[in-house]
């Protein structure tokens, strides 16, 4: 006989406001096998747990459902609360009255009546609950972090500093990523590199730490504390273990006319190349694309020089398979193509740059040597325009409909740095909304305004034009003074949005792992659970969860790394208990279920039956393993005599709460 | 075909709970309005959806039926959406070559950031089923015709 | 062909290769044959019949007479091959204890088209030059041959046989046959008329559950019908729906898997064309998910336990059709 | 303010205002700027307002080529071009009177007179 509990939670006003709290546990209370019908305040806070458990022992219950938010919130809490007080935590159901119920409708009388049709659909499903207990699943203490950048080399290197041996995937020749690019951070303005690079030195000499650069997931297999990944390493036609980095090979090729990908293609580098001089690791890579020897089979020259013998024209792809207990997201972001912003003439005019070339631009080590010219003909710049929002905020498909954060910060970094190191330049900023939420930022941006006196000018800029003098005239309007400007200009730049990489959604995929619209990864819980996707055993770091700066991408590269060593201190993980498994008496043995299972979780066994004429049979039948299980339930439906089922959404359950909800 | 301007229908909808649950979750979080005719029924993948599930609602007097799940690729099992596409385009090409109105089943995918189209949906299929009236052909095949 | 396959089958049992046969014996009528197991060659030279009539599709019984011990030989058609490819691939039938001799299919005949004629009285049909010669107690009847024969071989598919050990006869080739025809005539009907159709068969429907028995892709070791648990449980129905139910679940059940052997209209003691409901969705999983014939081989992949990332959205069903 | 010209305008014109996020490209972009007295962005910003009798009363709405760059170019999709006309149309609706007929145009017709300046005038001066 069913003893069934029903505790219904205000939270408050959220849910009594709109739905009628007492008549809910009153109508449950009529439900058959329901016992006692109880309404509170705040079910999930102490005393309202108190409530649930002293329920569960004093009426001896045999089922608990909570009518309260939606049980991605609190269903551990209740699961728990049941749990200390000896009800077995999976015979407790949750139902949705806030999120799917008083926080949608307003008229109370429908809003209570769907309350009561959503806590009878729970007590159906609840009287049929049985008791689960969950399995133990072994942690393979090693993480994988995929994305050398700042996030993936902050996660990495604190993992590795707990004790746990990490592995980084990173597609470019070397680590660093785009802070690598980058010139001056704000709001300190002290040199990236500088503080980049020591890191990136740090990952490469942790002995816990394996660098896999040019490299790339190719799959991922398994679950949480047991994924199996392959990597795939890219011919980089060079012995990363003999190469010495002398970089006499890349002063050698004859082939000096590639675009230099480090430098936004501001210049050129040679075929063999080390993308730069604090590269990790400092090893050369051939580009294929250029390689005379490899299209065409005749030069060899960097073979010829290299002493140290590391050059392999026959170098092929290589595939490493590992286990691993966790993997960190650290994919990082792009600036936008601007191809569509015609009106920016950007593909026109080649001092028109966006704000990561005027970082190479501006760089020691970039393609003018750390002076500031114009990209069309090397002279010194008087007049620099910059735009901001170039295609965030926009609601349309040519940008993004977010803001990227980090533009209003560096740009104001960039005026700064402009008027300080060249006075005579007149430097103009277009904004919307100057942005500056952060420790020092306004402090920072009203410096270049008040010290620097960079002009901020509220508006936009509404078309660039190249003019023949070799000057760009940028017509804008000045929303403050209600005027339309000319500005006279030599360079204009851009701050484009930025956006996910574009490795980051097929990779997403692999992983299991949600994405919002625009790429970005979905976080678990978008406030409580910031650095966790919604897939077991897969953190996020950095950029690929939203835009960041710098030091938020280290906080969040760290915090993912706490909770991956979270998990990777554990011996053993709790499976989730609601897998699949097969009635033997009525499996047909037809492997319908094996051909649908994601994880191979299914296997097949002879067993021998008897029968009631005391013959015995053998037959094949289907067994789940419960540790690799992850209950989608793909079987259950896939198999044709319903031996298959899965626990805590079995058939007859689904089916006691659609026919709760029909009646 | 009288319309009942009183109808209420009923409406039964799976929504897998790594995507479309969490969007129904935001739409309410976001208190963005749908009827209350909607009731969800929280199954770990769209591919759970048992077609019997579908037929046991109508049989009970449902009058539409629709299926949320992750967009193709987005999986959190990696494929069950894909093989739910399957078995459902299936299933509703079955019950329309039976001459049950199309409009009374539905499968959408609705992502964990997609509350506005969640909401969006349910109000549009709400509509949808009460212009059908109330789901009787399901029901009165036992009825000789008159 | 009748001596030549029971010769065989008796030098097989003769010589120990096979311990039963499988084919079919008369009953009280000519025409009223059932599938039989053979295991003397005096039990042979008794029932054994293969003749006009003899249309059942014996690979289902298969899967029960190779839980036993031993070896059965089993005289397939070439439809009934398809059907046995399909039990072998799903695991149902043991190969190595079948040994199969294909012999050459129908088309058979109906013998409710014969007493629709207002014959009656029958006694022995024999086949003529495709012309009926009927014997009854009111004297001989004549009508033409293509006039009686089954729907299902009406609409005959194929003539090749999938799988075999040796053949007696010849073996065809896959046929370009007109069996969506029907099917295709409903979707141009409309959503109304097309309810009506149904709604005049399913109702006829008195749950006998012959359909489900005879149908080979239907080895369910305990049918979900009959499971309390499976929540549809249900032998006299307790509802309206429940006829609707169950002939839709049992299609969706074997869809991908039905051979379309056309046993489930032929055994409907209420003449419900419930081939239709089959052929649907095996038009459906052609036009959707490319061409696939379930029994033809024993590897490939079940449509419906596969898939395509590009697949189409079940929109489909809106935007072809007639609504 | 006059709710029901607002409304008016809103419906006539079917542009949300309250998508706009004051950047002003519309103005930045507009080649008839230093002509008008309330420019692009100025007409949103009002019509939100409900201050469209001064819009009305303004030369500004026939100063408007209907270029369209400006809702070509907001990046919220607000559409100014839309409101500015749908002023212009409440003004030639109130004064109740068509001042350019189709009959008219022949007349005005020379060979340097581009498509498109056709079409705006009967957009600019007809209803």
């Amino acid at each position: 006989m069913q003893r069934i509990g029903v505790f219904v939670c205000h939270c408050g006003t959220n849910i009594a406001a709109t739905v009628d709290v007492k008549a809910v546990a009153e109508a449950l209370g009529h439900e058959a096998g329901v016992v006692i019908a109880q309404d509170y305040q705040y079910m999930c806070s102490e005393s309202g747990q108190e409530l649930v458990k002293s329920a569960i022992r004093e009426q001896k219950l045999t089922g608990v459902v909570i009518c309260s938010c939606s049980p991605r919130m609190h269903e551990n809490t209740f699961r728990k609360a049941a749990a200390s007080a000896g009800l077995n935590p999976y015979l407790v159901e949750v139902a949705n009255i806030r999120e799917q119920c008083s926080w949608i409708h307003k008229d109370i009388a429908t809003a209570t009546e769907k309350a009561i049709i959503l806590g009878k659909a729970a007590v159906a499903k609840v009287a049929l609950n049985t008791p689960l207990t969950s399995m133990e699943s072994p942690v393979v203490k090693r993480a994988l972090v995929i994305g050398g950048g700042i996030a993936g080399i902050q996660t990495a290197l604190d993992i590795a500093e707990a004790g746990f041996d990490v592995d980084i995937v990173e597609k470019n020749p070397t680590i660093g990523g785009k802070m690598a690019q980058i010139d001056k951070t704000f709001p300190t303005l002290d040199c990236a590199a500088c503080i980049l690079t020591p890191k990136m030195v740090e990952a490469s000499q942790n002995e816990r730490i394996t660098i896999h650069s040019f490299s790339e997931v190719e799959d991922v297999k398994g679950f949480v504390g047991n994924f199996t990944v392959k990597i795939k390493k890219k011919a980089r036609f060079v012995d990363e273990t003999k190469c010495t980095g002398c970089g006499l090979c890349t002063e050698k090729c004859p082939m000096k006319k590639v675009p230099n990908e480090f430098n936004m293609g501001l210049d050129n580098r040679s075929a063999i190349y080390i993308p730069f001089a604090q590269a990790v690791p400092k090893v050369a890579t051939i580009d294929p694309n250029y390689c005379m020897m490899l299209k065409t089979g005749k030069c060899g020259v960097c073979s010829k020089v290299c002493s140290a013998g590391a050059i392999d024209y026959k170098q092929q792809d290589t595939i490493i398979e590992q286990q691993y207990g966790a993997i960190v997201v650290a994919t990082g972001f792009n600036p936008i193509k601007l191809d569509k912003y015609d009106e920016f003439a950007y593909n026109q005019c080649p001092d028109v740059v966006t704000s990561l070339e005027l970082e190479r631009l501006m760089n020691a080590a970039g393609p003018n040597g750390g002076t500031l010219l114009r990209p069309s003909d090397k002279t010194h710049p008087h007049t620099i325009v910059f735009v901001q929002c170039v295609g965030s905020r926009c609601d349309d498909e040519k940008g993004k409909p977010y803001c990227s954060k980090i533009c209003c910060m560096y740009t104001a970094k960039h005026a700064m740095l402009i008027r300080e190191k060249y006075p005579d330049t007149e430097v103009y900023v277009f904004y919307i909304d100057v942005r500056t939420p952060g420790k020092n930022f306004d402090e920072f941006y009203r410096r270049a305004v008040e010290q620097y006196n960079v002009h901020y000018i509220k508006g936009m800029v509404g078309k660039v034009t190249p003019k023949s003098d070799g000057k760009i005239d940028v017509q804008a309007s000045d929303l403050l003074a209600n005027e339309q400007l000319h500005i006279n200009a030599d360079m204009v730049v851009l701050a484009a949005a930025i956006e996910p990489d574009k490795t980051a959604r097929p990779l997403a995929t692999m992983l299991t792992t949600q994405m919002d619209t625009n790429d970005f990864f979905t976080e678990a819980h978008p406030k409580l659970r910031p650095v966790e996707s919604a897939t077991a055993g897969i953190f996020l770091s950095g950029a690929c969860q939203g835009p960041k700066d710098i030091p938020e991408t280290v906080a969040q590269g760290s915090a993912a790394a706490a909770k991956a060593i979270g998990l990777l201190c554990k011996n053993s993980i709790t499976c989730n208990p609601c897998t699949a498994h097969s009635d033997e008496l009525m499996c047909n043995g037809c492997s319908s279920c094996e051909k649908v299972c994601p994880y191979g979780a299914i296997t097949y066994i002879d067993k021998e039956f008897r029968m009631p004429d005391r013959t015995t049979k053998i037959r094949r039948v289907a067994s789940v393993n419960p540790a690799v299980c992850q209950g989608c339930g793909a079987c259950t439906v896939a198999c044709p005599s319903g031996a298959m089922d899965l626990s805590g959404f079995s058939n007859s359950q689904i089916m006691a709460e659609v026919d709760a909800i029909c009646k | 075909m009288q319309v009942n301007e009183n109808f209420e229908p009923v409406i039964v909808a799976f929504c897998c709970n790594w995507c479309s649950y969490a969007g129904a979750d935001l739409s309410g979080t976001n208190r963005l309005n749908y009827p209350t005719n909607v009731k969800i029924i929280r199954v770990p993948c769209s591919c759970r959806v048992n077609p019997m599930f579908i037929l046991r609602a109508f049989q009970k007097g449902a009058d539409g039926v629709i299926i949320c799940g992750c967009h193709p690729g987005d999986c959190h099992y990696t494929s069950g959406n894909y093989f739910t596409r399957r078995r459902i385009t299936l299933l509703y090409s079955m019950l329309d070559f039976l001459g049950i109105e199309r409009n009374r089943t539905r499968l959408e995918w609705v992502s964990a950031a997609e509350g506005a189209k969640f909401a969006a949906t349910m109000q549009q299929f709400t509509e949808d089923v009460k212009a059908l009236g109330p789901n009787r052909r399901l029901e009165d095949l036992r009825c000789r015709k008159q | 062909m009748q001596e030549a396959m029971i010769k065989r089958a008796k030098e097989l049992l003769a010589d120990g290769s096979v311990d039963r046969v499988i084919g079919w014996k008369r009953g009280e009528f000519a025409y009223d044959i059932t599938p039989a197991v053979f295991t003397t060659a005096e039990e042979l030279d008794r029932d054994f019949v293969c003749d006009d009539f003899t249309a059942a599709n014996v690979s289902k019984y298969l899967v029960k007479e190779t839980q036993k011990e031993g070896k059965i030989l089993a005289f397939l058609k070439p439809c009934d091959t398809y059907s046995f490819n399909q039990l072998v691939k799903e695991h149902r039938i043991d190969r190595e204890k079948v040994y199969v001799i294909g012999i050459e299919g129908g088309p058979k005949l109906d013998i409710e088209k014969i007493k629709a004629k207002g014959i009656t009285g029958i006694l022995s049909v024999k086949n003529e030059d495709y012309t009926l010669k009927i014997e009854t107690i009111y004297g001989t009847q004549t009508m033409p041959f293509y006039e009686a024969i089954l729907g299902k071989c009406a609409s005959c598919k194929s003539k090749k046989h999938v799988v075999f050990d040796e053949l007696i006869g010849e073996d065809g080739d896959v046929l370009d046959s007109n069996r969506f025809e029907m099917v295709e005539k409903l979707e141009n009907m409309t959503a109304q008329e097309r309810f009506d159709f149904w709604r005049d068969q399913l109702s006829k429907c008195i749950r006998c559950n012959a359909c489900r028995n005879v149908c080979p892709a239907c080895t369910c070791e305990n049918c979900v019908f009959d499971n309390p648990k499976s929540g549809i449980d249900n032998k006299a129905p307790a509802d309206s729906f429940e006829e609707n139910m169950f002939h839709i679940i049992r299609a969706f059940h074997v869809a991908g898997r039905c051979t379309d052997c056309g046993e489930c209209s032929r055994v409907c003691p209420q003449h419900i064309p419930l081939h239709l409901l089959n052929r649907k969705f095996i038009k459906d999983i052609n036009e959707l998910y490319g061409e696939y014939q379930a029994g033809a081989d024993t590897t490939s992949r079940a449509p419906l336990n596969t898939y395509d990332k590009n697949d189409c959205e079940p929109s489909v069903v809106h935007e072809r059709g007639v609504e | 303010m006059n709710k029901n010209l607002k409304e008016q305008v809103l419906r006539s014109s079917g542009v949300n205002v309250l998508k706009c996020m004051r950047c002003g490209k519309c103005s930045a972009t507009c080649p008839s700027y230093d002509e008008m007295e309330y420019h692009p962005h100025q007409f949103v910003y009002m019509v939100e307002k409900g201050d469209i009798g001064t819009l009305m009363k303004s030369e500004s709405i026939y100063k408007c080529l209907t270029c369209f760059a400006c809702v070509e170019r907001c990046p919220r999709g607000v559409e100014p071009a839309k409101v500015v006309e749908a002023v212009r149309l409440a003004a030639v609706r109130q004064q109740g009177g068509n001042r350019l007929e189709p009959t008219d145009i022949p007349a005005l017709l020379d060979e340097d007179l581009p498509q498109q300046a056709i079409v705006t005038a009967m957009r600019k001066y007809a209803k």
